[in-house]
């Protein structure tokens, strides 16, 4: 139906986003966007033994902006801190089957929040 | 496949049957150009005069004060573009608001770079202006004022007939950008003092890619199109025949059924507005009494525009928004900040307008299908806090 | 009623079956703003992009490369201005021709009131430019060369490759008003060098009030109408959905068909040129050989154009006549006179202009007619006296 | 059929100009416009008491142009020199039911080339 403009991925994972949801017992969590600007993210965490066992977002902004945090906990989920980071948002974007050329710069709220939630997980330990 | 409810009309309206059918002939058998001397183009050319007697006598205007265009944008072009060149002479000031449409905005833009200023107005949170501020506004080298009559946004209404009166009494020069108001509002310029006008045909069921522009006789406004010498050399360019015709008939049936269709159309509006305005965290942008008959726009606290539109339109829902997340940026409209919506809000705007073809079935599933969109987004947005977060009291 | 035969396909020509077609759905159910989110308006939105790479592909463009508007006049127009506002701080002197349409030649005059040179290059006999008087007529500050592929009152086609060589050569834009040209003609904007090139639907089987510029990928021309931000910022306001998939629907028919129409267009016309040519006191006018298929243009001594135009329209034939009797004025046109025809004769001028839809039969009712209007008209005629008095020998 | 621009009067006399044709006999003849602007007419007379017994033109010009001159020579056949020349413009247009303001500028055409004609056949008998 969006075919034109979004992949069925992105329609799958913005109508059935993934790991949606905040977390209160996160380990850690990082952000990225401002809502003033139409865009913001949340990431959360949960790390054991330096794997990504759960983790769960939130999310104001538009349909690639969401369907782009919810591949990111996937791609996340499960890998390594060391693994999790490597996620670039050419991966999201390939996870996604692609985005609209003007859309692209919404794959990077979730490389970066991801990112942001990882260092935030080291300054914490460290 | 569901039905769908098309709540997009302030955008653009599905072409009407009496104006389909008043240009299927001028697409197919009248063909001429009306610059040709031979029945078929005289053929071509009686429609084209025809459809400027009906078009101008809807406004209150004479035929030879009608001139057709390719548009709202065009029409709009021109009038200030035109009038800047008429005004050159005798003053450098334009006065204007900060709610016009883009296709106001831009060409104001290029005179400030040719070294003319322009004050554009404050709007109150309805999107009102302040006709005393106006009045204080006026220099004495002001010689053009151009204020919309009604928004397209967020519906406003405004007093264009005062600032026809007054404008006037000041020698200055007045357009309005009417795209919004054609056909669904009794608009007169004779009455109104309005000296260049607007009109958009696909804003009141007409064709896309039609328009006119209104220039008041004795204004000898420059041309912006030049050419063969069409429209008596004012706009040049074949004539489109069909376009021309079909806004005709379309405005001509608006008008007929104005009172009737605004009666309906208010009634569904105000059904939609009072059934949205019951969710938690949604407040009515523009005017509330002062407002076209078909607007009904919002802010949906917690929920980014785009998202809502696109799960509306997952649910058959089409509608619209001032805000559009596109090129490598997130513009917020310029008319949400006009009236003082703070960031991210402005962000979370929802426009449904409504015309005559809406049923009040349409009404019922847009209340129906809304409230769960919107919890479905909260659910997920890190913006959304309650009721009261950000409205506060 | 006698079948009318329609002579006059150089002003407009019937729109195609695949293009009414093709706009029909359009101008029904699809009827979606191209800017709008939702899905009708996706679907508006990629009808015109599809409408965009077919006229593209064409003319040997990228999609990225071609921009809608109103028609022919706006899109020369739009490349004037906009290459004189990009060609400011280079030069000051454009080269064009003194046969061009006005819709180039009224810029044109309005760029030299605002302190731009332009050159108007004389023509031959035939309406053929020198092209070693162009090369000479270039100065260092030419910025910009537009001339016509093919002109619209006698039909002669323009070297417009070679210029366009030469043009790039000495790093020159050029821009040739292809409106008589395409469709009709094979036109490759790369291997002739174009950087702009007008076109307009109406002339090719599409619809009226919808043309298209075609500006070379880096070329950054300033754009005309301003506004909503539409066709990638340059061309503003709401598209004319239905009239650009009408006109992509009309090119793509015509460039498929361009051989087989050519083969029998020329045919036709040469057998009514070869006809009239019999006729005491007529004259072809314009390029025997590097013509347009369609073009067969005359004088003929002692009969007044637009009274040979309706004594033809009274028997059923649609023509026309570079001479047009209009207020307070007989205006003769430009062109003729560039080519050298002296008054009286430019007052004589006939242009009939045919296309696919013609017929032999048709050919044979104006061979027919024809002869006997002039005799008419002759017999009253105060300037005829016989073949050889005017023309001489 | 042209009732959108002429009257039936004006397409009339178009078709079927009355009294077209020049005159080798002519007592006197005037003309007005120039052929090189677009339109031109010659109008001779036949004059037998200081009436217009016989009446001619020979014309290049426009629809309008024909249909005046036409009428011209109808409004003035056998009447008096006198009353001749004060036939009008107006009285001509009126004859034809009306022109188009565009084309109102044909008719003097007629008139100026009658009053030629009989200022001619004055200046000749003087
Ligand atoms: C207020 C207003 N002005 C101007 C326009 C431009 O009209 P168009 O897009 O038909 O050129 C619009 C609509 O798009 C409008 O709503
Ligand atoms: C050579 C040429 N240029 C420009 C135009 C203008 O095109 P349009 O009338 O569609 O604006 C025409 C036709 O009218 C033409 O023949």
């Amino acid at each position: 139906m969006f075919c034109e403009i979004f992949t069925d991925t992105v329609i799958e994972h913005f109508m059935c986003p993934r790991n949606a949801g905040s977390m209160t017992d996160a380990d850690s969590e990082g952000s990225s966007g401002d809502p003033d600007c139409g865009d913001s993210l949340t990431i959360y965490l949960k790390v054991k033994d330096n794997v990504i066992e759960d983790i769960s977002f939130m999310v104001f902004g538009c349909v690639a902006a969401v369907a782009t945090s919810s591949m990111t906990t996937e791609l996340a989920k499960g890998k390594t801190l060391e693994d999790a980071s490597k996620v670039t948002d050419q991966d999201i974007v390939d996870a996604l089957g692609g985005l609209p050329e003007n859309k692209l710069h919404c794959s990077v709220l979730g490389e970066s929040a991801l990112k942001q939630a990882i260092q935030n997980y080291y300054a914490k330990k460290a | 496949m569901m039905k769908k409810v098309y709540a997009d009309n302030a955008a653009t309206t599905r072409l009407c049957k009496p104006a389909l059918d008043a240009m299927l002939p001028y697409l197919t058998n009248e063909y001429g150009n009306p610059s040709a001397l031979h029945a078929l183009g005289r053929y071509a050319k009686k429609a084209v005069e025809d459809a400027r007697e009906t078009t101008a006598r809807s406004i209150g205007a004479r035929p030879e004060e009608l001139y057709f265009t390719s548009g709202g944008t065009e029409a709009d072009n021109w009038a200030i573009q035109g009038a800047a060149e008429l005004g050159k002479n005798t003053g450098r000031h334009i006065l204007s608001t900060k709610i016009e449409h883009h296709a106001v905005l831009h060409p104001l833009r290029r005179l400030e770079k040719q070294g003319y200023e322009v004050t554009y107005l404050d709007v109150d949170p309805l999107g009102q202006i302040d006709l005393n501020a106006l009045e204080k506004a006026i220099r004495d080298d002001t010689f053009l004022i151009t204020v919309m009559a009604a928004n397209n946004e967020i519906g406003t209404i405004l007093p264009i007939a005062e600032i026809g009166h007054l404008a006037k009494e000041k020698g200055i020069l007045f357009h309005t950008d009417a795209v919004q108001a054609i056909g669904h509002l009794p608009i007169d310029v004779e009455a109104m003092d309005i000296d260049l006008l607007s009109l958009a045909g696909h804003k009141f069921g007409g064709p896309k890619g039609v328009g006119a522009l209104y220039i008041r006789q004795g204004i000898r406004l420059p041309s912006y199109i030049q050419g063969g010498g069409q429209e008596r050399d004012l706009r040049s360019g074949t004539e489109n025949v069909a376009g021309i015709v079909g806004l005709a008939a379309a405005l001509a049936t608006s008008v007929t059924n104005m009172k009737i269709n605004t009666d309906k159309v208010s009634f569904l509006r105000n059904r939609l507005i009072e059934g949205l305005l019951e969710i938690p965290g949604s407040r009515l942008t523009g005017d509330p009494v002062q407002r076209l008959p078909g607007n009904a726009s919002f802010i949906f606290e917690g929920a980014e525009g785009e998202s809502m539109i696109m799960m509306l339109d997952l649910n058959g829902i089409c509608a619209s928004s001032g805000s559009a997340c596109s090129s490598n940026s997130h513009e917020s409209s310029h008319i949400l900040r006009a009236i003082g919506i703070p960031q991210p809000l402005a962000h979370s705007s929802l426009r449904l307008s409504l015309n005559e073809e809406n049923t009040i079935e349409d009404i019922d599933t847009i209340l129906e299908k809304l409230p769960l969109i919107l919890t479905r987004l909260r659910a997920i947005s890190p913006v959304w806090g309650g009721y009261g977060r950000t409205f506060g009291t």
